[in-house]
């Protein structure tokens, strides 16, 4: 009789377990407002990624294609892993001193690994992370990439 | 009153035989009802399938496919375009006949069902006076497929999933059958349009008491099992066995599989439509003669289909809430549950029929 | 989104002129189409980036709605393998072999720095300094790891590269380069 | 017993094989004759005084003349520790007697010091090489490592590794199937190859294959500079990465004996546990879709998602945050940071009882769990099951009442424990943590003091000559790192004790008998990462 009774109430506990399971996806099912998902692309416009957010190493230029690299190569030498090389030339300035100018800033996006060292590192605060994800492509090559824009200058310290 | 289709299929009979010798008549319908048939599961497939992934993703606070066609409808088109043009490979080492007929296997077991569901009245290809019982027979003929397939995969996974789905589709065909027989021994017959037109006056599910009711609940149980459906898909257990018996298959064949799986969740649920909530009859209640009027203006076809498609919803309900189980639990809840209820239940149909408790 | 809006747009420019059958054109985009909207995709996520296919398949930003939530683990099954992680020496057989594995067409998405390049492990002993040694890869999605609407644009693209390759006779894919 | 005393006894022991050793260091050390070493180390863990019953670490170390091996041995009656350390005469043929008869979990710890450096352990049951493939030539942590090995592309034959041909020879029976799970398998979490022999659907034998993912974090290490070295840690159990990443910091620090502002500990610990709570949210997550319960998936990744925003609005990254740098953290808190918290917290706090209805209380996922997989004490113990999973099995070995860093002693908490041991346990003792961990935050997210977020460190850190230890609770359990420093720029050893390594070591152990189902319910209860296991 107490196995009857224990099969029986085995047996109930055990449907009221699933029906609470059910009422909880029977729930998300009738409450369309729970449904989280974002659209991308469709919300592209509006779509907010974090200001932190590290996407892709840049080097912001101001509206007379200056940037503010002094290509001493710090980055290059904190970098883990050898994603920035820095290739720099001497210039002579107008006071007829040679000075070591940014030729180009290599940056290879397929292997960073977004761990901030140079950012954090940079005397002069001319590389940031852009918040920017789209950035597949179909051929490698094309990851590797010049920071610096084509004849862009060094900034004058105000 | 309620449409009968079998006006309509007399007639083209009718027709053709006054063109065609009887013989070439019986070859042309033949025809015509295969093709209708393989239209409507082709259709239906998608249907499913699609229903299945928007369905899914509404427990599971999300939209699912929406960015081919308007909500996603052409995605089940896009689907098959590329399974219709996918490789077929055959892995080395593959018994190479069993390997290829076990889908036509597979499929043609579903599609057999298929042809004996009422859709509406007059509307099957064949209403045979043994309906549920050739639906019994037919519909444990997949199991064949999944065993032949998961065999000459030459995988131990496919053979691992093929000899779980033996255990299972085994045991829960008892279940299944007991079921059957308690609702024929209430209707009082096995013909499917007789046990449709019997319930004219109300479901069975509500005319038989608390054994209808039971009956209801077990083969619901009992035949997701024997579709392999979730929670009780242990023979592809997708977390365990890779794919289970069809891991192997690919393209087309994989296809009917898939197709399969959603078809054989189609029947169940159809049969179960059929034989507990009076198939496409229209909800009668008795003597209001108003409301059983304003009932039947709904046609046939969509009650069928109405009541089909919320026992699927149901199913998938169940699927996406509820933990797979494991070989033993399931075969446990098969013998030691499910079983001794069908026995139980089945005796307590046959006092209800003698006493005359039922409406 | 306009096709201004996604990059490397010359590389799909030679993939089009690249030998089109006049005759067969519609049927070829039509089952292009098919092919680019049911990418069923082999999960080979090794590590971190595999986390972020998860978070891409979670309900945020659901990757179903492009039609790519059939998970088939099962190589036969699959049309497109996203490598995700770290593929390192003793791993390289296996993904090999599984790319074998896998019906044609096919398709490889190498995700995150370490698939591409070996990303932060690149100096080690026993890391495999970009899976394309190993197999064609069809679209780069760098990241560290990817995050996952990095992933659907990656997917985006690989679309946009389907819709334009050749897709007759049926069955094969077009050699690449 | 204090260090001295602890010395004095052992020094007792065995006169003459023992020294102490006099270098700067964390724990009591001692250097012990590898013949003695044996012997000395079932006095210490049979001792009723010494009682050393759990290994915490085991780790080889290339000291350029002779191969050492060093054994972090801890009491869990007791809570001492003690270090011994033994070297092999020469380098081209070093033995070392085994001690997994004693620790059972020391045998995959030392098949993993073969195969790094070579040093083959007597008496060991299964001495072959655990990360790379029987074929690779040279131990790559020794520091003469030069050994040039071509990428193969070749799959292997079904019986050329050495553990199958082990396998298949030591049955006889016909019925026995071998089958293997991974390394690409839906449900082993990533890479992990299983190798299971196979009667009918139980389960015999199980024998893991690591590996696949060993990316030789270790020997990288030493050639990178210590905050350099912190975003490779981020990799390997990514799941708690930022609690990895302090590990290392945390090493560091004490070695510099630095100061971290209180600001900086306070944003640390809340992190800390911002992390535990996503990587325990994964692993609900992933355990449900183990036993094919789908819908967990996107239940628990919903709210994961609030966590990830958190962290990228304030570090940056998502999920590898590299957020902690020696000496406090990288950038002060986002001003929403609070907010924001706040608010997971009242959601989270209102989806928990969800979570319990549509999973916990199941009766199938019950029938799934209880009584699957007993992990006893002793086992786990002797295993070094760590971490949640060692904590229901009814072991206090929460680093953070052990060894309090950071602000865990101020913080009002209790450890969660089960003792049942089972599948069961272990998730719920995972849920248990979720609220452990909820009460936490909720306790520091009010009281985070103004100030600087770090310290100010050299641009090149330069740690002094000696030996550190430092553990930390990471989501899976006691995460040790152990630097040995020569006062150079770069490490020149630096391993990490993962508490994957330790507890994958217990799943052949648990899963025999069980159902293959069973095997998969029990390797998702005990919440591997992979990467953690190989490095």
């Amino acid at each position: 009789m107490r196995g009857l009774k224990k099969y029986l109430s085995g047996l109930f506990q055990g449907v009221r377990s699933l029906l609470q399971g059910m009422s909880v996806t029977g729930y998300h099912f009738f409450h369309p407002r729970e449904i989280v998902t974002q659209q991308y692309p469709e919300n592209r416009a509006t779509l907010e990624i974090f200001e932190r957010s590290k996407g892709e190493l840049t080097m912001p230029h101001n509206e007379l294609n200056e940037h503010k690299c002094t290509a001493c190569g710090i980055c290059q030498m904190v970098c883990p892993n050898g994603t920035i090389t820095v290739l720099s030339k001497t210039e002579q300035n107008e006071d007829g001193k040679s000075k070591k100018v940014l030729d180009r800033y290599i940056y290879r996006l397929d292997q960073c690994t977004f761990c901030a060292l140079c950012v954090k590192n940079c005397p002069s605060d001319a590389i940031t992370f852009a918040p920017t994800f789209e950035n597949a492509v179909y051929t490698r090559a094309l990851l590797t990439k010049q920071l610096n824009k084509e004849g862009s200058k060094l900034q004058k310290k105000s | 009153m309620i449409y009968d289709f079998s006006k309509l299929t007399s007639s083209l009979d009718q027709l053709l035989l006054s063109v065609l010798p009887p013989f070439w008549v019986l070859l042309v319908e033949a025809l015509l009802v295969l093709i209708a048939g393989l239209a409507a599961f082709a259709v239906l497939g998608m249907i499913l399938v699609y229903m299945e992934r928007k369905v899914c993703a509404f427990f599971q606070v999300r939209l699912g496919p929406n960015r081919v066609g308007k909500w996603g409808t052409l995605q089940l088109i896009a689907d098959m375009l590329k399974l219709l043009t996918k490789e077929l490979v055959t892995p080395r080492g593959v018994d190479v006949l069993l390997y290829n007929v076990a889908p036509f296997i597979i499929i043609m077991a579903a599609f057999l069902s298929f042809g004996a569901l009422p859709f509406a009245r007059g509307l099957h290809a064949i209403d045979f006076n043994i309906g549920v019982f050739y639906l019994m027979a037919v519909s444990s003929l997949a199991v064949l497929g999944i065993l032949l397939g998961g065999w000459a995969s030459n995988n131990k996974y496919t053979v691992i999933g093929a000899m779980r789905s033996g255990a299972q589709v085994v045991s829960y065909e008892l279940s299944v059958g007991l079921t059957y027989i308690t609702m024929v021994a209430f209707a009082g017959t096995m013909q499917l349009s007789g046990i449709v037109e019997a319930q004219a006056d109300g479901w069975f599910l509500f005319k038989g008491h608390l054994p209808a009711l039971i009956a209801f609940v077990v083969f619901l149980i009992a035949s997701t099992a024997e579709a392999n459906r979730g929670p009780f898909d242990l023979a592809e257990a997708e977390s365990e066995l890779i794919a289970g018996y069809h891991t192997e298959y690919s393209g087309l064949r994989f296809a009917f599989f898939y197709l399969a799986e959603y078809l054989n969740m189609f029947i169940g649920a159809a049969i179960a439509a059929t034989l507990f909530l009076g198939g496409w009859m229209p909800l009668h209640i008795g003597s209001w003669e108003a409301f059983n009027a304003v009932m039947d203006f709904i046609p046939p076809i969509v009650w069928f289909f109405g009541k089909t498609f919320l026992l699927v919803w149901v199913t998938m309900w169940f699927k996406w809430t509820f933990p797979r189980l494991r070989i033993d639990q399931l075969l446990t809840l098969e013998w030691k549950y499910l079983m001794p209820v069908s026995f139980f239940n089945l005796l307590l149909m046959t006092v209800i029929i003698l006493l005359g408790w039922h409406f | 989104m306009m096709p201004t809006d996604f990059k490397d747009n010359e590389a799909l420019e030679q993939l089009r002129e690249s030998g089109t059958n006049v005759v067969l054109t519609t049927v070829s985009d039509l089952v292009s189409w098919g092919r680019a909207n049911s990418l069923w995709p082999l999960m080979f996520a090794t590590s971190c980036c595999g986390i972020e296919i998860m978070a891409a398949g979670a309900a945020r930003t659901d990757f179903s709605r492009f039609g790519i939530e059939v998970y088939r683990s099962s190589p036969r099954q699959a049309d497109l393998m996203v490598v995700a992680g770290t593929i390192v020496h003793k791993m390289a057989p296996v993904l090999k072999r599984l790319y074998d594995q896998m019906a044609d067409p096919k398709y490889v998405v190498a995700m995150g720095n370490c698939a591409i390049s070996g990303g932060p492990f690149r100096d080690s002993y026993h890391v495999v300094n970009g899976i394309e040694d190993i197999i064609p890869v069809d679209v780069y999605i760098p990241g560290c790891p990817v995050r996952p609407e990095a992933l659907l644009y990656g997917i985006m693209q690989l679309q946009r590269k389907i819709k334009v390759s050749y897709s007759l006779p049926l069955g094969k894919k077009e050699e690449d380069k | 017993m204090t260090d001295q005393a602890l010395l004095d006894k052992v020094l007792a022991f065995a006169p003459g094989k023992v020294a102490v050793e006099e270098y700067v260091n964390t724990y009591p050390a001692l250097r012990v004759e590898a013949d003695a070493l044996h012997d000395l180390a079932r006095f210490l863990k049979e001792n009723e005084e010494t009682d050393f019953d759990y290994l915490m670490c085991l780790s080889g170390v290339d000291w350029g003349a002779n191969l050492g091996v060093v054994y972090h041995l801890r009491s869990t009656r007791h809570g001492h520790v003690l270090v011994l350390k033994t070297q092999t005469p020469e380098r081209i043929t070093p033995t070392i007697d085994t001690i997994s008869d004693l620790w059972v979990g020391a045998e995959f710890h030392e098949r993993e010091v073969y195969d790094m450096f070579g040093i083959r352990f007597t008496n060991h049951p299964d001495m072959r090489r655990i990360f790379m493939s029987d074929k690779w030539m040279g131990f790559p942590l020794r520091k003469d490592y030069q050994a040039s090995n071509p990428l193969h592309l070749e799959t292997e034959g079904a019986y050329e590794d050495e553990g199958i041909r082990k396998l298949a020879s030591g049955k006889g029976k016909d019925e026995t199937f071998i089958i293997n799970f991974g390394p690409q398998h839906p449900s082993t979490h990533g890479v992990l190859r299983l190798v299971i022999t196979l009667e009918g659907e139980n389960v015999d034998q199980v024998q893991p294959h690591c590996g696949y993912i060993h990316r030789g974090i270790e020997k990288m290490c030493e050639h990178l500079t210590y905050q350099q070295i912190v975003h490779l840690t981020d990799r390997m159990d990514y799941l708690s990465a930022h609690i990895n990443n302090e590990a290392v910091c945390l090493c560091v620090e004490k070695a510099l004996q630095v100061e971290v502002p209180l600001r900086a500990q306070y944003i640390r610990t809340i992190m800390d546990e911002l992390t535990r709570v996503a990587s325990h949210l994964l692993f609900w997550t992933s355990f449900g879709m183990d036993l094919g319960a789908t819908t967990c998936f996107f239940y628990s990744m919903r709210e994961r998602d609030h966590i990830l925003d958190i962290f990228e609005e304030t570090c940056g990254a998502r999920l590898v945050l590299s957020y902690v740098c020696p000496g406090g953290v990288m950038y002060d808190l986002h001003p929403n940071f609070q907010r924001r918290v706040k608010d997971f917290i009242r959601e989270m706090r209102r989806r928990l009882p969800e979570y319990h209805r549509l999973l916990s209380g199941n009766v199938i996922f019950q029938g799934r769990s209880r009584n699957i997989g007993v992990l006893s004490h002793e086992n786990a113990v002797s295993f070094g099951v760590t971490g949640p999973s060692g904590r229901a099995s009814g072991w206090h070995c929460d680093v953070r009442k052990q060894d309090p860093y950071h602000v865990y002693s101020q913080v009002d908490f209790q450890e969660a424990i089960r003792t049942e041991g089972d599948v069961f346990a272990r998730y719920m003792l995972r849920m248990d943590e979720l609220e452990t961990s909820l009460n936490i935050i909720e306790q520091l997210i009010d009281q985070i003091p103004s100030g600087d977020y770090a310290a100010k460190m050299k641009p090149v850190i330069r740690v002094p000559e000696g030996e550190y230890y430092q553990r930390v609770e990471t989501a899976r359990g006691d995460l040790g790192v152990w630097l040995v420093s020569q006062g150079d720029k770069f490490p020149y050893r630096l391993k990490f004790r993962s508490p994957g390594f330790s507890t994958l070591a217990a799943l052949p152990h648990l899963c025999h008998g069980f159902k293959i189902a069973d095997l998969i319910a029990i390797s998702g209860s005990l919440d591997f990462v992979i990467p953690d296991i190989d490095r």
